[in-house]
């Protein structure tokens, strides 16, 4: 596995490689190297099985990180090629051509990240919600608690506890908080 | 007697088919709940159902077609029985003889007909897609029921000569050595398989199969009117079983013959429901077209010459 | 030669179903074609989803799969839980299994935090056994589930009977019946209780005889042989095109097993070997179904056998109250009862994990596979193709 | 008249419908649920607006129970025979299957499953709605006829459960649709589904199980508290 990530890495540069497992490589890389990398994995390297799509919200960064993880049924490992794109404009090229799923997984995408995938079929087409107006739901600044708040009808007299704080009232009533607590409460 | 006694025995007559058949109804439910292990309905709940239905307050209407399907439906059951000598007592005018003449064998066919066209004209204006799918189903495949099912019947009228369904109950008395099952087996055969197809049961249940269609025909219906066609349902179940128990099985000489034939009959499309799936409809068809049609075709040419 | 003969079944090429194909465009308003929708009230669809059909006499030209009447957003909700609270909100991700979704949690965060090693060996014995009794119980209700799409309902009954067995003894293991939180992080939740080994033998014994008998009832029928064979094929090069895994794949003659390709706990010493058919039809699939059933009650058997009598259940856990993973991501897979499962779990230093996203093996085979296998097919095998697919709502849409 | 105008004809409808479908992008509506003209085959031209068309549009009268010893009876016949719909809402209905099976038998209840609403008058709530599924719950809810039963399942109709704070799925179910009888639990085994049957048939006896009227009295309120959640609304404000 390794020499062949060597190999990969030479031919696309690959950044920030880490081996989770040793049949389990995350790697990232560029942008525009994605789908080539992707489509030469799977018809050169024998990763024909894509596990799945999948895509994290690094709004510190400003980034959205798209994964791309392809299995090799001949090797029986795995890589997870991740693609760092703009959160300001976030397009991406589409891979429909290249598995019968894709097209599922980036309508998934785009209805809960909205990252756009041009020439995908259906793309428009709303996947798990239904008249959806508010920002694109998975996306980290959206926050569901104030949504649901303001949106359905709460029973006021639900109440929620900090767990560490109800635990210590509930089992060691009389008991002094030491400082250690206090520490591990910041 | 007279004809006004003669209405009141012909009343008292369809108010013991209905009850029985809908005690037939849920006897065959609990029976195919002990194979699946479970207790299975109390023998009450059909009555209970029909009361319910028609207790229900929201009854909504499609159309004067819609509500002549029901009715349509219980008219095909009352004409089977109606022209049909139910229990072979006391002569030609017997009692439980009903309106039987010569040549009701035609009109009987005719009557099986009928509630499945009527069932159509509701469906078609009940307007609901699976509706319509179920009634083309069953239309198509009560075709393919009727077919075999001639064939066999007009071999039994050549056998005794006759159309007339007293004569052929007449013929068979004395001894089940003179039953149709015994004297002409081809038809007999037919009959019986074709039994499976007219009363409705799995393999042969597409028109109603729950999980491709809802429940087909019935579909849109609800409240007086579902109320209408169970007890249509059970009086034809009845009645198909009883039609067969004539040609067949030497019709009965007393209420309780025809209770434990027709339960007989009856049984035999439950029992084999309970192991085999469901048919596709133009399996079926096919499978009518190619077993039962060719005894049918058989059972003619033997008594032909 | 009867059909030709007398002529009832139609020429082969003048079968709409020979001419269409998943692109065929549909004029909805010429007046040959009528759009008709499965679900999600309607008894035929698996759970609670909606498939819109484009359909022609019987013939369906064009399907589409709807979901998300079962969305609940958990990949959000976890985002705002601490590790131990999201726990038993993430395993309600799947119904019919959801211990899986326990070994994904539980082990993602062992392997992110470094505690991989630190499970003692009587606790993933007992996952082990936990994981195959979820797969047995899946089975119970699929495998006869497969009869009660074309109204066999009898096996279904018997079926469903004895995995509320099974569920009895899950109730003894785990103290719940459905929604077992049973495999945490460390460990296990409670040891082996007594007796627990005769009680299983004796269910086991059971289920061995419901298997002659579904075996007798399903693949002895003719009509059953009849509806299933030659139904909705795939074929092997499907298989990396759609993304198949699992019983579906197997069936089709491709060993996709990721008990034998990546194993998991301590699968590798167990003696096992998936089973394979070649037709890749409807009955093949409920065939290699019906054998796995056996090798989950013989693997059950093994586990029961090597197992040690005692251990440690649970290894020392930091406070989970204030329990912080470093940064990092990873992936981990399983084999369920319907195929690959997986999730992706990434943590980025807080007490809360950053996203976790399941895979689960429907999210290919209900909408993919589905909508291209149902074209040409008839409106009365709808409901049996997406039960052979095995498609689970809920682990699409979570 | 001729195969060509025919055409022309089609084709000119073809572009109003599509010039509809670009509309309802923004009311949600779907493209063969907008109003609009089409050509029948015979060439003559019909308005079709398929939302009111197909369905009645007035709203639920309250149907009041006539009292006396009919009413007991008739209330008893209803106890006894209830008639399930056969929609698994959540996912309480994982609990369906064992209820219609050896172990816990409810047809021994009288209680049965239908699989069309206008035929059931008992309706499973089983667990968290979410909000896609709650407009077709509604309207399934609308087309079962009179005196019709609820049965919410879980902790998610009660108050959200465990999730309350999810964007997809309803906190109380008892703003949109009026419940009868709530079976709490996470999720309810089927002793407590049966013993929330039995809860059902001492309401119905008691005459009190009369939630249909409440929501034809209260109609507008309900519809308001509906409406503020499902966005696209694209279906009759109440159909039979």
């Amino acid at each position: 596995m390794k020499q062949f990530i060597e190999k990969l890495s030479s031919k696309y540069d690959l950044q920030e490689v880490v081996y989770q497992r040793d049949n389990l490589v995350f790697a990232a890389i560029s942008k525009e190297n994605a789908i080539d990398a992707v489509t030469y994995l799977r018809d050169y390297e024998g990763f024909t099985h894509l596990v799945m799509m999948s895509c994290v919200d690094w709004i510190e960064d400003g980034k959205f990180q798209l994964l791309y993880l392809l299995n090799s049924p001949d090797l029986k490992s795995d890589i997870g090629l991740k693609v760092y794109i703009d959160r300001e404009n976030p397009v991406m090229d589409s891979a429909h051509h290249l598995w019968k799923q894709v097209w599922t997984y980036q309508r998934e995408i785009r209805e809960s990240f909205g990252i756009d995938f041009p020439g995908s079929p259906r793309i428009e087409e709303n996947f798990v919600v239904e008249g959806w107006d508010d920002k694109p739901f998975m996306r980290r600044d959206f926050d569901t608690h104030e949504y649901a708040q303001k949106t359905y009808f709460p029973r006021g007299n639900r109440k929620t506890n900090d767990p560490a704080e109800y635990m210590r009232k509930k089992l060691y009533p009389n008991q002094p908080v030491t400082a250690k607590q206090r520490k591990d409460d910041k | 007697m007279s004809i006004y006694v003669k209405l009141a025995y012909t009343f008292l007559g369809l108010m013991i088919v209905l009850n029985w058949g809908m005690l037939m109804g849920a006897t065959m439910r609990k029976i195919g709940a002990r194979m699946a292990g479970r207790h299975g309905i109390p023998f009450r709940q059909p009555w209970i159902n029909l009361l319910k239905n028609i207790s229900t307050r929201t009854i909504i209407t499609h159309g004067v077609m819609y509500y002549m399907g029901p009715v349509f439906r219980l008219v095909g059951g009352v004409g089977l029985f109606l022209f049909m000598p139910v229990v072979f007592s006391g002569g030609v005018d017997g009692p439980w003889t009903n309106f039987s003449f010569q040549g009701d064998l035609v009109l009987i066919l005719y009557f099986q007909m009928f509630g499945m066209l009527g069932m159509a004209l509701g469906a078609g204006q009940g307007g609901h897609p699976y509706s319509a799918m179920g009634i083309a189903r069953g239309l198509a495949q009560h075709a393919a029921v009727e077919l075999p099912l001639t064939m066999a019947i007009i071999s039994i009228a050549i056998q005794f000569d006759t159309l007339s369904i007293y004569k052929i109950v007449e013929a068979q008395q004395g001894g089940f050595q003179n039953w149709v099952l015994f004297t002409n087996p081809f038809a007999a055969a037919a009959i019986i398989l074709a039994m499976l197809g007219a009363l409705g049961h799995s393999p042969f249940n597409l028109v109603k199969a729950p999980n491709e269609i809802l429940i087909g025909p019935a579909t849109e219906y609800e409240g007086t009117y579902l109320g209408f066609m169970q007890s249509a349902g059970a009086i034809i179940h009845v009645m198909e079983a009883v039609l067969f128990m004539n040609l067949v099985f030497g019709g009965a000489t007393s209420w309780i013959e025809l209770i434990v034939k027709s339960f007989l009959i009856y049984f035999w499309s439950v029992f084999v429901g309970m192991v085999f799936p469901r048919f596709k409809i133009e399996q079926s068809i096919t499978w009518f077209f190619k077993v039962p049609l060719v005894l049918g075709l058989l059972a003619i040419i033997i008594y032909m010459f | 030669m009867i059909n030709k003969f007398l002529g009832f079944k139609p020429d082969e090429k003048l079968l709409p179903s020979q001419t269409v194909t998943p692109d065929t465009d549909i004029d909805l308003s010429s007046h040959k074609y009528q759009k008709i929708w499965l679900g999600p009230n309607h008894p035929g669809v698996t759970g609670n989803m909606a498939v819109e059909l484009t359909v022609q006499g019987n013939t369906i030209m064009k399907a589409k799969t709807h979901v998300g009447y079962l969305h609940r957003g958990f990949e959000k909700l976890i985002e705002r839980r601490l590790f131990v609270q999201g726990f038993p909100t993430s395993i309600r991700m799947c119904v019919a299994e959801p211990d899986t979704n326990e070994y994904f949690i539980a082990r993602s965060t062992e392997e992110l935090s470094g505690y991989a090693d630190a499970v003692p060996e009587y606790a993933n014995w007992l996952r082990m056994l936990s994981l195959e009794m979820a797969r047995l119980q899946g089975l119970l209700r699929g495998v006869p589930g497969q009869g009660g799409t074309f109204a066999l309902g009898i096996g279904v009954q018997w079926g469903v009977y004895l995995r509320d067995l099974i569920l009895d003894r899950f109730e003894e293991l785990t103290g719940a019946r459905v929604y077992h939180m049973y495999i945490i992080p460390g460990g296990v939740r409670g040891a082996l209780p007594d007796g627990f080994k005769e009680r299983m033998e004796d269910n086991l014994r059971d289920i061995d005889d419901f298997i002659i008998r579904i075996k007798k009832l399903m693949f002895h029928n003719s009509v059953f042989k009849t509806r299933a064979k030659g139904l909705a094929i795939i074929t092997p090069d499907m298989i990396d095109k759609y993304g198949i895994v699992g019983t579906n794949a197997r069936g089709s003659g491709v060993k996709r097993d990721v008990r034998k390709d990546n194993p998991y706990l301590y699968y590798d010493q167990l003696d096992f070997d998936p089973p394979t058919a070649t037709d890749g039809d409807v009955y093949a699939r409920s065939w290699v179904r019906w054998q796995e059933l056996i090798q989950t009650v013989d693997l059950i058997r093994q586990i029961m056998a090597k197992m040690p009598d005692t251990g440690d259940i649970r290894a020392k856990m930091p406070n989970v109250l204030n329990w912080k993973i470093p940064k990092g991501e990873t992936y981990v897979r399983l084999e369920s009862g319907r195929g690959e499962m997986g999730m992706y779990y990434v943590t980025d230093g807080s007490d809360k994990p950053r996203r976790i996203n399941l895979r689960g093996p429907s999210y290919n085979h209900a909408i993919a596979v589905l909508e291209d296998m149902l074209v040409g097919a008839d409106v009365a095998d709808v409901h049996a193709i997406m039960v052979s697919l095995q498609t689970c709502p809920p682990e699409i849409e979570r | 008249m001729s195969e060509l105008d025919l055409n022309k004809k089609t084709s000119e409808m073809l572009a109003k419908s599509e010039a509809n479908a670009a509309k309802a992008e923004k009311t949600f509506i779907r493209p063969e649920d907008e109003e609009r003209e089409v050509v029948a085959p015979d060439g003559s031209i019909i308005k079709v607006n398929p939302i009111y068309d197909y369905f009645s549009n007035e709203k639920p009268k309250e149907e009041k129970p006539r009292g006396g010893v009919v009413e007991k009876f008739l209330n008893w016949a209803r106890a006894e025979s209830i008639w399930v719909l056969g929609f698994g809402t959540g996912c309480g209905s994982i609990e369906i299957p064992p209820l219609v099976t050896p172990r816990f038998d409810m047809f021994r209840y009288g209680v049965q499953m239908r699989p069309t609403p206008r035929q059931s008058n008992a309706f499973i709530i089983s667990g968290y709605l979410s909000v896609k599924t709650l407009k077709r719950v509604i309207r399934t809810y609308e087309q079962m006829p009179s005196p019709k039963y609820i049965l919410a399942l879980g902790s998610c109709t009660i108050n959200g459960g465990m999730y309350y704070d999810s964007y997809s799925t309803i906190n109380r179910l008892d703003k949109y649709i009026p419940v009868d009888v709530y079976i709490a639990g996470c999720m309810p085994r089927p002793e407590a589904l049966l013993h929330g049957f039995v809860k059902l048939k001492q309401l119905i006896k008691e005459g009190k199980a009369e939630k249909a009227n409440e929501y034809a009295r209260n109609f507008d309120e309900y519809k308001a508290n509906q409406k503020k959640i499902i966005k696209d609304w694209n279906m009759p404000d109440y159909n039979w």
